[in-house]
């Protein structure tokens, strides 16, 4: 009965949704075609180029053009990471006691140490070219935090220092504040590009582009690591 | 000054009437009553000598202040009642006519019916702080009697009022006088309401559930003696008489003299007497629903017949 | 590339994009464990960044990367949808990452992930 | 002009980053921090709308790209009025939750703090911004904090409760997202101004789906009946002060975000009667709720819905003096609302289930409490001279100059409901015989202090209702104001 | 000097409020200071018109007396000195003093703000004021709270809220909320709100004077509150619905087309109320509960007087307003002066207390034959006038109704005195003494103030008549009444004086004749002492005789008494509870429900889409 009727309104749903997208369409231009409007994507692309030396426009919005979203995005992930600490919160809480036991094959060890380095230093890469190519802060640091994964599993006794990754999570988000601030204190507004852009696609291009986004990538590792640990650790009731 | 002292040994002397044809009234219906039942019954008379033995009494007992004050209103709504009602008609011209008028002009039909009230009420007062549990019954019963014939009572009033626009019990007998028709004639559903409530009023069988008898000790009026009864009884045979002397107003035209006022009052007092003489007697509850049955619809049938006409 | 090419594709992509949202809304709206609605959520938002992206597409675009490979003439796709499925995505993973923290929760709580019996708050 | 919106977001961030750091050193920081940020904050809030005021809306650019292609924050009468209540109800909930009893920890305590003030971050931000991206940014955060806080006591069903709200939250979030879309697809922008002001160029039919998809979205945040399952849950079994602070400040939010996207951003003319219909739906389902409950908050909580729905039919009359209505109706309920909920909370803290009948009797061991609470009760039911009547008289009043009786009928209907279920708590307190032996905790100093603040500006308001009306009237007037709105953001520059 | 007389009620209530809390005997100080300054200031410092202005969110409130008020106000502060006076002593050792005095205070001073109001917003915040003020003191007792005080509240605030909508939309039509003008541009209403405003404004002020079927609450809160309150409740609380009532007759009703139909439909109800409560108070068997009834009853005759409109009527009304204050205020005071010595204040446990306190006895004596409306007291005069008026505006069928009524009132009256004061002297209440002497001396005045203005009640008819010319009446003095004399237009004629010195000279004459005569040989015996049916009763023998009182009358009303206003209500509001329960379980608690209703929701609106935005 019930899913009947879930299926009739998922019908009645999808539906009209299909329907909007269909009239949408697929890989044309469906802005409404008006002279008043000119889409701001475009203006995207030319200023990415010309005024900030960036060559990956995605980056460019994601970190200059729409940095404000990705501050906010970036703090959706901390406290994702401070709500699952709080909702799992338990007042005799042994830290380091992992809750799932299990020991992986010698192959898995032994090969997660070769692995573990080469991700690290994958994801490093990601978000260090983030304005260059596609990838950028968040890419690498899941990237990183894989990297984490993957000794977690292989190591029961592995352990992140949770105060380590405090830090680094802290210290990645003040960055990215902090050189929004200056931003405010030497353009006047929030997020404000005050370094020299360079040129376009050298390393050292796009004024605070790199610096935030290597932040980024720093608070997502550290977050993500955090959430998987945190995860682990979590001591539930098998036999409840 | 003078004026005052004229008017207060008028009103005595209306009392006295009253107390005098009261008296005899009560008399004769106890002999009445008694032929009646085939017996012999007391003579006419009895009632004076009952009350001058009660008088003369030097020896009571009271049970308090109420006891002393129940008695006394009753007495003021008998006195007062009397003054507002007109004895005689203005019409006549006999000598003695103004000596009747006392307080006729200051109050009306409305006022009458309230004050008449005043005295049950008291006397429910004494009988209360007797302490008697029948007296308090007797009392209950009373008051709701009073409620049922009220209703009828009030129509048949009420259809006289808005016939003629008046509520002043000179202007009916003034209208009576006027255009020559009793108001008995004028209005015959009115008139038939009211004896109906009459017979509730003058509390004869089969309304006497009040007084009870035989059952109680007399009802209220148990626990009184000497003065106090003394005072009740003739308080009582006034009152009688003032309310004969109102149902004469209203629907006989009043009398001219105090002759025609006698048999007036006499045989209109006969309808509820000699009715009560060979009925049984209702309960409290029956007594009032009968009232609230045809009489009230006969008394609604006269407000619509003063509607009408 | 003819246009009758795109409608199709029209269709197809977007009709999955939009199938694959209603089959997660289903899982969630109809299955009992609470894993399985977590999972149906988290279908949901794949299917959402999926035409998230897919609105962004141009006909022949390339990817909005300025590298020293780009001439300069040929059209770009959009890269406003890919940044913003780029939040979407983090914020989806934050979302799914408390949901089943709360699953746990409610596994501590209540010894069932069986959504029908956990409903002491009611009314 | 002392700061500019922006702060309003990124001090707090810098706090909360900062927070774990400092907190390693001096464990009392974490409970410090939030409350000094979330004052200057208030008298950032204060100095802002003062400027405004008079010199007449801040739109804030970011990253230096002029409106419409950066992220603007828009600080005008109305947003920063409702940002002043929110900051203010905010540094309350913090004063009021200050040693409160599960945050001595500090672990817990860390993570109670921080995710109250990125609540009130969210919220702030959510009215702030001018991009309807931004936004949903925004309410995702607001809406993790809310989560986290709705399961913060372990204790109670509270995970259950959160994992509703997260269920509904998850939809909405959906659905925002493709609303967004849609609109992005067509117009090519995502800033409000902008959007609001090529509107009319989009296709009808995709308008009407893209609106009621964030009528959806915004509406489970906004607590509209059919969305609003999860509301009551949440309000009862989070802490006190977060059940406060979701009726004082996050549902704020929430209406104010379907309010602008039905005032300036659409221009549908059947969205104010959709307005109106789903307003009183809410209204009277929630008020009907609440008077069969046996729970004390869980009534508080129904009790705010129905509030919301009032809020709601208010801004659906669709006339200046409707929506000062709902701005008072909003105003007196941030204000009202949480001192129930705060001196609530402590009238039924000696129990476990916390049930209504737990109350009675009370006055007589928690007097000061139970009169802040009495008098709570007397003005959200519109008693005068209290705070909520000015409200209802003014909403009644711009409801009758639109000839809506039926509408002004059903609400007094509903709200001798209201009565009932106030007066008969009400009652237990003062006019029951104890039944349990259980003793009442003393609210803590600060709590006293914050509950008599809400007290006194329940009577200050009551008595001189003028006291604000002016700050309420600029911000009708700005809200209404659609076309300015639009100039002054899309004419902004970087100061 | 309005605003101050109000600010110093409201100050003053907080003050005493918190002067409790330190020692009671401040608190009493506190309290008289509170009430009578302020009511001093009332008698000597305002004058008729004066008006002032208070500016509040864009609405201005005016507020200044107006003769019609004065009339209410002299009632509302004279019975808040007394009563007030009263209080002090009743109160004294019981719980929540304070909570009594601030509510008392504040009850005196929103009926005074209601009677100054001169624009409807002010008119409505101190009706609501009023309204949560005697609630509070309703289940100040905590007894029976949850029925009785929901009960009140509920009807106030459906009065309340009919009067918010009346009033809102009185001011979107007519741009204004003051009240002359609302009244005076009546006209320019659609027809609709023609009827509709009136009807409102009926419903608010009848819940306020108890009128039927919205008087369910009165009984129940009138016999709740501290007897201290409830003179005040019953006597000046009551009449601010009448006071209102006044004024939709007179304005809005008069403009009506239909004004007639509406006015003998009013009549009518009033006339019901009369009749029904006077039956209801006949069974009750507790004395606060008979009162309430009565006072409802009464309430039924104002609200006829009111509803018939003409001058006669009109001034009938409103000296039954100020006399019924009177007499029901004294009334209140004995219950409560009983309650305070006997600790109850049920019929069937208390007996002959006449000669225990003999003060509280005649004043409940007057006070009741008042209350009967026999003459030579007050109530006579209004009942007098009321008949006259209705006979004479051909309400031939309503006036049966009344007199019934009042009949009928004589065995509720008879009740109350028996109950409490005649009957049996029984040795359990041989203890008890009389009241304070504060407590017996307002009581005293107010039923003497009843036997002065049954003789001389042009005491009254002067200001009524200034109420009256300023509601746009004639003048009536010398046309309707004089110097301790009643008129009508028909020539009907009452003079009082002769009759109350006959009645006096005969009561005189008869009191002493029967005090002298034989004064040595007639002595007091206990009640004790008496003979029943000729026989002397036993010791074991119970002579006290008070449950099932009136039962004959109860027996022959029985059909009326099975119908119960109050239980469609009760089952009423079962439904209402019924359906909210199945309402609420629309959240059935299951997260997964919710999210159904979200997405049926969302397809409801996508369906509609078309209808809702075109």
């Amino acid at each position: 009965m019930k899913k009947i009727l879930v299926l009739l309104l998922l019908a009645v749903v999808g539906f009209y949704l299909a329907g909007t997208f269909f009239d949408i369409g697929f890989g044309n231009s469906h802005f409404v075609k008006n002279d008043a409007i000119k889409p701001v994507k475009d203006i995207y692309l030319q200023q990415t180029v010309q005024e900030l030396k960036v060559s990956n426009a995605v980056t460019s919005i994601v970190v200059n053009f729409r940095g404000f979203d990705t501050l906010g995005e970036v703090t959706v992930l901390f406290l994702s990471v401070t709500a699952l600490g709080s909702i799992l919160y338990k007042k005799r809480h042994h830290v380091g006691e992992r809750s799932v036991l299990f020991s992986a094959s010698s192959i898995v060890t032994s090969g997660s140490k070769l692995l573990f380095p080469a991700i690290v230093l994958l994801g490093a890469y990601v978000f260090i070219h983030g304005h260059l190519s596609p990838g950028g802060g968040f890419q690498g640091g899941v990237i990183i935090a894989t990297g984490f994964l993957l000794m977690l599993l292989a190591y029961e006794n592995y352990s992140v220092s949770h105060n380590g990754l405090s830090i680094v999570e802290s210290l990645a988000g003040i960055t990215f504040v902090g050189v929004g601030l200056l931003g405010f204190m030497n353009g006047g507004t929030f997020l404000q590009n005050f370094l020299p852009t360079g040129e376009l696609n050298n390393l050292f291009s796009g004024g605070i582009i790199p610096i935030i986004y290597i932040a980024v990538g720093f608070k997502v590792a550290a977050e993500l690591t955090g959430v998987i640990y945190t995860v682990l650790n979590e001591k539930g009731e098998q036999n409840g | 000054m003078e004026y005052i002292l004229i008017k207060v040994l008028e009103a005595m002397a209306t009392f006295v009437l009253a107390f005098i044809v009261g008296m005899t009234y009560g008399g004769v219906v106890r002999k009445i009553t008694g032929r009646v039942h085939n017996r012999l019954g007391p003579p006419w008379y009895q009632n004076f000598i009952d009350a001058f033995k009660l008088f003369s009494k030097t020896r009571g007992i009271h049970h308090g202040a109420m006891h002393f004050l129940g008695a006394a209103f009753l007495m003021v709504t008998s006195v007062v009642s009397l003054m507002i009602i007109p004895i005689l008609a203005p019409g006549g011209h006999a000598w003695y006519n103004s000596w009747f008028t006392n307080l006729n002009f200051n109050g009306d039909l409305i006022f009458l019916i309230y004050i008449m009230t005043f005295g049950p009420l008291g006397m429910a007062m004494g009988a209360g702080q007797t302490g008697n549990p029948n007296s308090s019954i007797g009392v209950t019963r009373g008051l709701s009697q009073m409620v049922g014939f009220e209703i009828p009572w009030v129509m048949a009033l009420v259809a006289l009022m808005i016939t003629y626009k008046t509520t002043s019990i000179v202007d009916f007998m003034n209208i009576q006088r006027e255009t020559g028709t009793w108001l008995m004639f004028a209005n015959p559903f009115a008139f038939i309401a009211a004896v109906l409530a009459m017979l509730g009023m003058f509390r004869y069988s089969p309304f006497d559930i009040v007084g009870a008898p035989t059952e109680l000790a007399s009802g209220p009026v148990s626990e009184n003696g000497g003065k106090f009864l003394f005072t009740m009884m003739s308080s009582g045979s006034v009152f009688t008489f003032a309310k004969l002397v109102l149902y004469v107003d209203l629907f006989m035209g009043g009398a001219n003299n105090l002759i025609m006022l006698v048999v007036k009052t006499f045989l209109l007092y006969m309808i509820p007497v000699l009715y009560g003489i060979v009925s049984p007697r209702y309960r409290t509850e029956q007594a009032v629903r009968w009232f609230w049955g045809w009489p009230t619809f006969i008394g609604l049938l006269a407000i619509l017949y003063a509607v009408m006409f | 590339m003819d246009s009758a090419y795109f409608q199709y594709l029209n269709y197809a992509i977007y009709g999955t994009a939009v199938l694959v949202m209603l089959t997660g809304l289903y899982a969630a709206l109809v299955k009992k464990s609470l894993l399985k609605i977590v999972i149906g959520l988290s279908i949901v938002d794949s299917g959402l960044n999926l035409l998230i992206v897919t609105l962004g597409y141009l006909k022949g675009g390339t990817a909005p990367i300025f590298s020293s490979g780009y001439n300069g003439t040929q059209t770009m796709v959009d890269p406003i949808p890919q940044a913003l499925v780029l939040t979407a995505i983090v914020i989806g993973f934050g979302v799914t990452a408390v949901a089943l923290s709360l699953v746990i929760r409610l596994w501590r709580h209540h010894h069932t992930l069986y959504i029908d019996e956990i409903k002491n708050l009611k009314w | 002009m002392v700061g500019t919106p922006v702060l309003f977001i990124a001090i707090p961030l810098l706090a909360a980053f900062l927070i774990p750091l400092i907190g390693m050193v001096w464990k009392e920081s974490v409970r410090i921090i939030p409350g000094l940020v979330l004052a200057y904050l208030l008298v950032l809030a204060i100095n802002l709308l003062s400027y405004v005021t008079v010199n007449g809306p801040i739109v804030e650019v970011i990253a230096g790209w002029a409106p419409p292609i950066g992220i603007n924050l828009v600080f005008n009468a109305f947003s920063g009025f409702l940002v002043t209540i929110m900051v203010f109800m905010g540094l309350l909930v913090w004063l009021y939750s200050y040693r409160f009893k599960s945050n001595v920890e500090y672990e817990a305590a860390r993570k109670y703090f921080l995710l109250l003030m990125m609540l009130i971050t969210g919220s702030v931000g959510i009215v702030l911004t001018g991009d309807i991206f931004n936004m949903f940014v925004f309410i995702e955060i607001t809406s993790i904090s809310g989560y986290a806080l709705t399961a913060f006591y372990t204790g109670r069903d509270s995970a259950e409760a959160s994992f509703k709200y997260l269920m509904m939250g998850s939809i909405a979030s959906v659905m925002l997202l493709l609303a967004i879309m849609i609109i992005y697809s067509q117009l090519g922008t995502l800033n409000m101004a902008d959007v609001a002001s090529k509107m009319h160029l989009m296709d009808p039919k995709l308008k009407a789906v893209s609106f009621i998809l964030f009528v959806i979205a915004l509406g489970i945040e906004a607590e509209v009946f059919p969305l609003n399952g999860w509301a009551p849950d949440a309000y009862a079994e989070a802490p006190g002060p977060v059940g406060a602070a979701f009726s004082g400040i996050v549902v704020k939010a929430g209406v104010y975000a379907l309010i602008r996207y039905t005032y300036t951003i659409f221009d549908l003319s059947g969205a104010f009667n959709l307005l109106i219909i789903i307003g009183l739906i809410t209204l009277v389902v929630a008020e009907v709720a609440a008077i069969r409950q046996e729970k004390l908050k869980r009534m508080l909580a129904y009790s705010s819905i129905g509030q919301m729905g009032l809020v709601l039919v208010s801004f659906g009359i669709g006339t200046k003096e409707g929506v000062f209505a709902a701005l008072f109706i909003m105003l007196n309920h941030a204000i009202i609302k949480p001192l129930l909920f705060f001196s609530g909370s402590y009238l039924v803290y000696h129990s476990k289930k916390k049930m209504i009948s737990d109350v009675d009797g009370i006055g007589k061991l928690a007097p000061l409490t139970s009169i802040l609470f009495t008098l709570g009760a007397f003005a959200i039911v519109g008693l005068p001279p209290f705070a909520g009547f000015w409200s209802k008289l003014s909403f009644l009043m711009a409801a009758a100059d639109s000839n809506m009786l039926l509408v002004i009928g059903l609400i007094l209907s509903v709200s001798v409901v209201e009565l009932v279920y106030y007066m008969r708590v009400v009652n237990r307190i003062f006019f029951f015989k104890r039944t349990t032996s259980l003793l009442t905790r003393r609210p803590t100093f600060n709590a006293y202090v914050v509950m008599i603040i809400l007290g006194l500006m329940i009577l200050v308001i009551g008595f001189y209702p003028d006291s604000v009306s002016m700050y309420l009237h600029n911000a009708a007037n700005s809200l209404f104001d659609k076309s300015q709105y639009i100039h002054s953001v899309l004419t902004a520059t970087i100061q | 000097m309005l605003t101050l007389i109000l600010l110093l009620f409201l100050g003053g209530a907080i003050v005493t409020w918190l002067g409790n809390k330190l020692s009671p005997v401040v608190g009493d100080l506190l309290f008289l200071a509170t009430i009578i300054i302020p009511a001093g200031m009332f008698f000597t410092g305002v004058t008729v018109g004066e008006v002032t202005h208070l500016h509040a969110l864009g609405l201005t409130l005016t507020w200044g007396l107006t003769p019609l008020s004065y009339l209410f106000s002299m009632i509302v502060v004279g019975l808040g000195i007394l009563l007030a006076i009263y209080a002090v002593p009743f109160m004294k050792g019981k719980q929540k003093t304070g909570a009594f005095y601030f509510n008392f205070t504040l009850s005196v001073m929103s009926m005074l703000g209601i009677l100054v109001s001169k624009d409807w917003v002010s008119f409505f915040i101190f009706w609501e004021i009023m309204t949560w003020s005697s609630y509070l003191m309703v289940v100040l007792n905590g007894k029976d709270v949850q029925r009785v005080g929901i009960k009140y509240f509920v009807f106030s605030a459906i009065g309340a809220y009919a009067m918010l909508m009346a009033m809102v939309i009185m001011n979107s039509q007519l741009g204004s909320f003051l009240l002359a003008d609302t009244f005076n541009n009546f006209q320019h209403l659609t027809t609709g709100n023609q009827i509709l405003i009136p009807i409102l404004l009926l419903v608010a002020f009848g819940v306020k004077s108890a009128m039927m079927p919205l008087h369910v609450w009165a009984p129940d809160a009138y016999s709740n509150a501290p007897m201290a309150y409830t003179g005040l409740f019953s006597g000046a609380l009551s009449k601010m619905g009448i006071y209102g009532m006044v004024l939709v007759m007179v304005t809005m009703i008069n403009q009506l087309p239909e004004g007639t139909l509406i006015r003998d439909i009013i009549a009518w109800i009033g006339g019901f109320t009369a009749a029904a409560a006077t039956l209801w108070a006949i069974t009750q068997d507790d004395g606060k509960k008979l009162l309430a009834w009565s006072s409802v009853g009464q309430m039924g005759y104002i609200i006829v007087g009111v509803a018939i409109g003409t001058p006669l009527a009109m001034l009938a009304a409103m000296f039954l307003v100020v006399v019924h204050a009177m007499f029901k205020g004294s009334l209140f005071m004995v219950v409560g002066a009983i309650e305070k010595q006997t600790g109850t204040t049920n019929f069937t446990e208390i007996n002959g207390l006449i000669r225990k306190m003999p003060w509280t006895f005649i004043s409940a004596l007057i006070s009741v034959i008042a209350l009967a409306g026999i003459p030579p007291l007050a109530g006579f005069v209004s009942k007098w006038m009321l008949y006259e008026a209705l006979i004479q505006n051909n309400n031939y069928i309503l006036v049966i109704l009344l007199f019934f009524a009042s009949t009928a009132g004589f065995l509720y009256c008879y009740k109350f005195l028996h109950g409490y004061f005649l009957g049996q002297e029984e040795p359990e209440w041989a203890h008890v003494k009389e009241a304070p002497v504060a407590m017996v001396i307002p009581m005293v005045l107010l039923a003497l103030g009843n036997f002065v203005l049954g003789t001389f009640p042009q005491l009254i008819f002067k200001p009524i008549d200034a109420a009256m010319q300023f509601a746009g009446y004639d003048a009536t003095g010398g046309r309707l009444w004089g110097e301790s004399v009643l008129f009508t237009e028909w020539g009907d004629v009452v003079t009082l004086q002769p009759i109350l010195y006959a009645v006096l000279a005969v009561f005189v004459f008869f009191a002493l004749f029967l005090w002298f005569k034989g004064t040595k040989g007639t002595r007091y015996v206990s009640t004790k002492d008496i003979s029943t049916s000729g026989e002397l009763p036993k010791e074991w023998e119970n002579l006290t005789f008070k449950v099932n009182f009136m039962q004959p009358f109860e027996r022959a009303i029985e059909p009326f008494l099975k119908r119960q206003i109050d239980k469609y209500y009760t089952a009423f509001g079962n439904g209402m509870e019924a359906l909210f329960e199945f309402t609420r379980r629309i959240h059935t608690g299951n997260g997964q429900t919710y999210a159904i209703y979200a997405i049926l929701f969302l397809a409801l609106l996508l369906l509609f889409r078309v209808n809702l935005f075109g």
